[in-house]
């Protein structure tokens, strides 16, 4: 008689170090073998889309920052656009080039946190404090110039809540020299450490046809060797005027598509968001950013599906309007919330500390699962 | 020494027998525990640009004492699920399997707790308590994670065992003795007559041993960072994973048991591979009791010794800790079974071969 | 690279009068309205054809057009009677750069369309949504569960218009 | 067999690699501030706490309708015509006695979105941001200048004058449709 031998579930509850947010994962297992993986969602869930259709246009921002509090910036950048595009505004030169540097100094704040609390998954517990030693620095910039650190509310529709303040401009040029080093120092502790590639080469490897087929976006489809980026793809704002190139995994470690290769692609992407900080803070022109904010935004009927490369994928916004002050209704498309409906599919097999270090390389945050 | 010492005082074997033993648990052992826990939080914070504890007390060397006044009076959660006396003699037994370990080893040539003939042999025994204790922790806090770190922590303790003894065989092959002490005697003279160095025999026999007995001290380090559970093999308690492996349903004292015992034994661990390869406490650069001719004063020196290279020790484990990555279960085991056993044996094999010249 | 109106041509030649009409006076993009059971045959036609090969879907979302008449519901508070729910799709070829905007729309008592889960696997986790905060059933979907609200709200559907808070959830006070 | 000690070589050395970072790092200087001693200091836009200059507020009310968590509430009395309320900074002629402006920062979630409509820019963060307290309730700060017992005054005066205001129209209305009944007849 076979030995009769029943599936464990164990929940990886919403109290868990290394859910990254309130989110459940039902694992059931054999022995450490994972069977299956059964995500559940909803504990963050804050109503954004009801909220947005009772607030005014210029309202919705702070409510959209909070959505993914980690790139907030980036949040901010793909509503604002949508609706430009519904009134037909065209902002000024400047909104732009300050727009295109807060983005990308966003993008490396994100970075930092997913590289940070990445490490921390695998059990590094030092590069974890040194990506927010790191992080602390751009927050400071951007308290420089709107006043918070976290969520910002500076995107404005038609263009930005303050100036530049009149240092930032050089503080930022001294926080990309104090920057690229440290980029150096992290692959030294991190990626090149080999129980580091042990414990990522050849895990939850994403095959591309499977990543486009569930809508994954940003660093994980680049990282299954796509490239792929809406800055060059479909290009928003004045990204066409920086030149910069698009990381993609190329399997260094183990096969195309592993967790390593994400990770990896998320560390190049910093260095090309210095350079295009480089760039544009030297060609940032000057002019007044608060020249095309209208008095009062009531952009006429119609819809929009505007879309952004934020820090974690491709987010985009479907904004539909009455002709009223307030918008009629907002679905978000966010990257996180399609990036988590894959992990069913490449935890199959493996162990419990991989679904971790999964979890960890597809970087999702649960404000923005929820909304 | 201090055996007779104390018996010519009390005049009884028993009262003299009890107070040897206990003399190292308070002396040393534990206020070594509360400074260890110290320094790895002062050692993390400076490896991390941070600062660590500075509030209570002038860098804060007070802290630990008021970590375990505050762990002492919390309460004592045992949930109605645990199957209680398994839960309360866990901790017990993990305490006894690291305090007992340091009966063995010579912390002077004056003071050692008992100078039994099967030192090393005792230790290794008596460290086998702890996994009885980790799996008894495991089982009976009724929790799945808890369960899944204590199977993960017996499997890596026991075939990490396999290692250390070989290498401890390697050793005993050329000195011929199990006992710590003796062992520690033949170190003696200047640091290169460390067994790291060949040991205390000239000719062209040391110099063949250098190169096996510097991967032997790699392959014993190696394999007792994964049997006190320390980075990078610390899964049975993997915060990210296990939340805190076997030890997640337990509060008050017995966490402070648990703690405790997890900082004697990164020393007892460091004091074993020291008084193996690095000349137990022999001065490497002779005695200053010696120039004085101060008798009194060389087992003092020789303790200093003992304490340094054994902190020494222990602060490259805390270096390791804040430094590397957690490995997987499998590649845990597969370290251990495709990597460190092989070369221990080629290293077992060789070493035999050469002490036959 | 083919632009939405030679898009809507080949459509409505191939599948005829389940293509309803093409919108594109409203501002930015121009929209395809389709009908609701014919939604998986459709995009079945647009994921293989291979002149158009939209391999990725962009987004699923669930709309309450609310145009129905105001009424008086059981309870005196005004709900929304008639009218439709709609559903958009935003589709994309990552080969050949092209968008599209596809709508569907159903009646609001009881709103059913074809599920597209089993050409883009991204559609599961947006129509699971669409179904918890519209309402909107979707044929043929392997789990039609609640995604964001919890398993067991039995309180409506929350983004709909006519949508009322409920006074208690299991003992516990809704509205705060 | 290579592979096998490429392995053991590479492991050991990217882990030296590593070490030697961090062992560099013993020797940096801490980049953290020992927080209550030391308070870190915050630039000039910083927005923390809100303020509101209550000689400025003309009870406009602006501030209130852009909130989007309306957590200000505003309430208004007119003056009396003879009543004199002062200028505000800008010498805007003040009309409205301001009887109740408080801002709940429990709910504030200090997005600056009041501070630019406000036309006398009486309202503005400041950078205190050492203000929890115990009960929520207390969170709840009262702007207000006047003394409650001035509040239930005005209140009065402009009941009485309505009052007031509404008799003699009605009376005006009564003799003016007397004159018409005296043309009617």
């Amino acid at each position: 008689m076979a030995l009769k031998t029943e599936q464990m579930i164990l929940n990886m509850g919403p109290q868990h170090p290394a859910t990254h947010g309130v989110l459940r994962l039902e694992l059931e297992l054999e022995g450490e073998i994972i069977q299956s993986v059964q995500p559940h969602i909803g504990y963050l869930h804050r109503c954004f889309e009801k909220h947005a259709e009772a607030m005014t246009y210029p309202q919705v921002i702070p409510y959209v920052d909070r959505m993914d509090y980690l790139a907030s910036m980036y949040n901010e950048f793909g509503y604002v656009i949508g609706v430009e595009k519904l009134l037909g505004i065209q902002v000024p030169e400047r909104v732009e080039y300050i727009r295109v540097i807060m983005g990308e100094l966003q993008r490396i704040a994100s970075h930092l946190v997913a590289i940070g609390t990445y490490g921390m998954d695998i059990g590094a517990f030092t590069p974890f404090l040194y990506c927010f030693r790191d992080r602390e620095k751009i927050l400071s910039l951007f308290e420089m110039t709107c006043g918070a650190r976290l969520l910002y509310n500076y995107f404005w529709v038609g263009g930005l809540s303050h100036d530049l303040h009149p240092d930032f401009v050089r503080s930022a040029k001294e926080f990309v020299k104090y920057f690229r080093p440290n980029i150096k120092e992290l692959n030294d502790l991190l990626t090149n450490n080999r129980i580091f590639i042990d414990r990522t080469a050849n895990v939850g490897v994403l095959p591309l046809e499977t990543a486009i087929n569930y809508g994954i976006t940003g660093p994980n489809l680049r990282g299954s060797g796509f490239k792929w980026d809406l800055r060059k793809d479909d290009p928003y704002s004045i990204y066409n005027k920086f030149d910069f190139d698009i990381p993609t995994g190329q399997g260094l470690v183990g096969t195309v598509g592993d967790c390593w290769d994400r990770y990896y692609v998320r560390i190049q992407e910093m260095e090309q968001s210095l350079r295009i900080i480089e760039q544009a803070l030297d060609q940032l022109p000057d002019g007044d950013v608060t020249s095309a904010i209208p008095k009062r935004v009531k952009p006429p009927i119609g819809q929009v599906y505007s879309r952004v490369e934020n820090p974690k994928g491709e987010l985009g916004y479907f904004i539909i309007s009455d002709g009223s002050v307030n918008p009629f209704r907002i679905k978000v498309r966010g990257p996180s919330f399609v990036h988590l409906g894959v992990m069913n599919e490449i935890c199959k097999g493996h162990m419990v500390a991989d679904v971790i270090a999964i979890l960890g390389s597809i970087d999702i945050v649960l404000g923005e699962v929820d909304r | 020494m201090i055996y007779n010492f104390f018996y010519s005082i009390t005049g009884s074997l028993l009262i003299a027998d009890i107070i040897q033993s206990l003399l190292p648990l308070f002396i040393f052992i534990l206020p070594f525990a509360l400074f260890a826990v110290w320094l790895e939080r002062k050692v993390s914070a400076h490896m991390q640009d941070r600062l660590g504890p500075m509030r209570v007390g002038s860098h804060g060397w007070l802290q630990t004492i008021a970590d375990i006044m505050k762990l002492v009076q919390k309460e004592d959660i045992v949930a109605t699920e645990n199957d209680k006396p398994l839960f309360n003699i866990a901790p017990v037994l993990v305490f006894v399997g690291t305090y007992a370990a340091f009966a063995a080893i010579p912390f002077s040539s004056a003071y050692i707790g008992s100078n039994i003939d099967l030192g090393i042999f005792f230790i290794i025994a008596v460290s086998g308590f702890v996994v009885a204790g980790i799996l008894m922790a495991g089982w009976s806090s009724n929790n799945k994670y808890s369960l899944l770190g204590a199977m993960r922590s017996a499997a890596q303790i026991i075939s990490y065992e396999i290692p250390t003894i070989l290498v401890i065989i390697t050793i005993i092959m050329i000195t011929g003795t199990l006992n710590l002490n003796t062992l520690s005697e033949m170190q003696t003279g200047h640091f290169w007559n460390w067994m790291i160095l060949g040991g205390p025999q000239l000719g062209i026999v040391k110099f063949l041993l250098i190169p096996f007995m510097i991967i032997g001290f790699v392959i014993i380090y190696i394999s007792t960072l994964a049997e006190v559970n320390r980075t990078p093999f610390d899964i049975p308690e993997a915060e990210s994973e296990l939340v805190s492996g076997y030890h997640t349903e337990y509060t008050g004292m017995k966490f402070a048991m648990f703690f405790l015992a997890e900082y004697a034994n990164m020393f007892a661990v460091s004091a074993i591979v020291t008084v193996l390869f690095f000349g137990g406490y022999q001065s490497p650069i002779g005695y200053l009791g010696n120039l004085l001719h101060l008798k009194w004063l060389i087992p003092i020196e020789q303790l200093f010794w003992f304490t340094t290279k054994g902190i020494f020790f222990v602060f490259v484990q805390m270096w390791l800790r804040w430094t590397l990555p957690r490995l997987r279960v499998d590649q845990l085991m597969a370290a251990c079974w495709k990597y460190l056993i092989p070369i221990a044996f080629v290293n077992l094999i060789i070493i035999g071969l050469i002490t036959l010249l | 690279m083919k632009n939405p109106e030679e898009i809507f041509n080949i459509l409505k030649e191939k599948f005829g009068d389940a293509i309803i009409e093409f919108a594109s006076s409203q501002p930015v993009d121009p929209f395809i309205t389709v009908k609701p059971n014919e939604i998986d045959k459709i995009c079945r036609f647009l994921f293989d054809n291979d002149e158009l090969l939209f391999d990725s879907l962009m987004n699923l979302s669930g709309v309450d057009d609310a145009n129905g008449k105001k009424a008086a519901g059981q309870n005196g508070d005004n709900i929304i009677e008639g009218g439709t729910l709609s559903v958009y799709y935003h589709l994309e070829s990552t080969k050949f750069k092209h968008k599209l905007v596809l709508k569907t729309s159903a009646p609001r008592e009881n709103p059913e369309v074809n599920s597209v889960e089993s050409i883009w696997r991204h559609a599961d986790w947006h129509e699971r949504e669409a179904y918890d905060l519209f309402g909107i059933i979707f044929l043929n979907h392997p789990d039609l569960r609640r995604i964001l609200m919890p398993y067991d709200w039995e309180a409506g559907h929350p983004l709909r218009k006519d949508y009322k808070n409920p006074e208690f959830y299991h003992g516990m006070k809704v509205p705060y | 067999m290579r592979e096998y000690l490429n392995n053991i070589w590479t492991a050991l050395v990217t882990i030296m690699i590593g070490m030697k970072v961090t062992f560099k790092h013993l020797f940096v200087p801490a980049v953290t501030i020992q927080y209550p001693d030391v308070k870190p200091q915050l630039p000039e836009r910083e927005r923390n706490r809100l303020y509101v200059n209550m000689d400025d507020c003309i009870g406009c009310d602006q501030c209130a309708r852009a909130c989007p968590v309306d957590c200000i509430s505003i309430e208004t009395v007119k003056a009396i015509p003879g009543e004199d309320l002062g200028k505000t900074s800008n010498d805007k002629r003040k009309a409205l006695w301001v009887t109740k402006f408080d801002i709940d920062f429990a709910k504030c979630c200090y997005c600056q979105l009041c501070v630019f409509p406000c036309p006398t820019e009486c309202i503005y963060m400041t950078d205190v941001y050492e203000f929890s307290e115990f009960e929520r309730e207390n969170l709840l700060y009262d702007f207000v200048t006047l003394t409650p017992e001035e509040r239930e005054e005005k209140k009065k005066n402009y009941a009485q004058f309505e009052a007031q205001k509404a008799a003699e129209k009605a009376a005006k209305a009564a003799a003016s449709n007397k004159p018409a009944e005296n043309k009617g007849q």
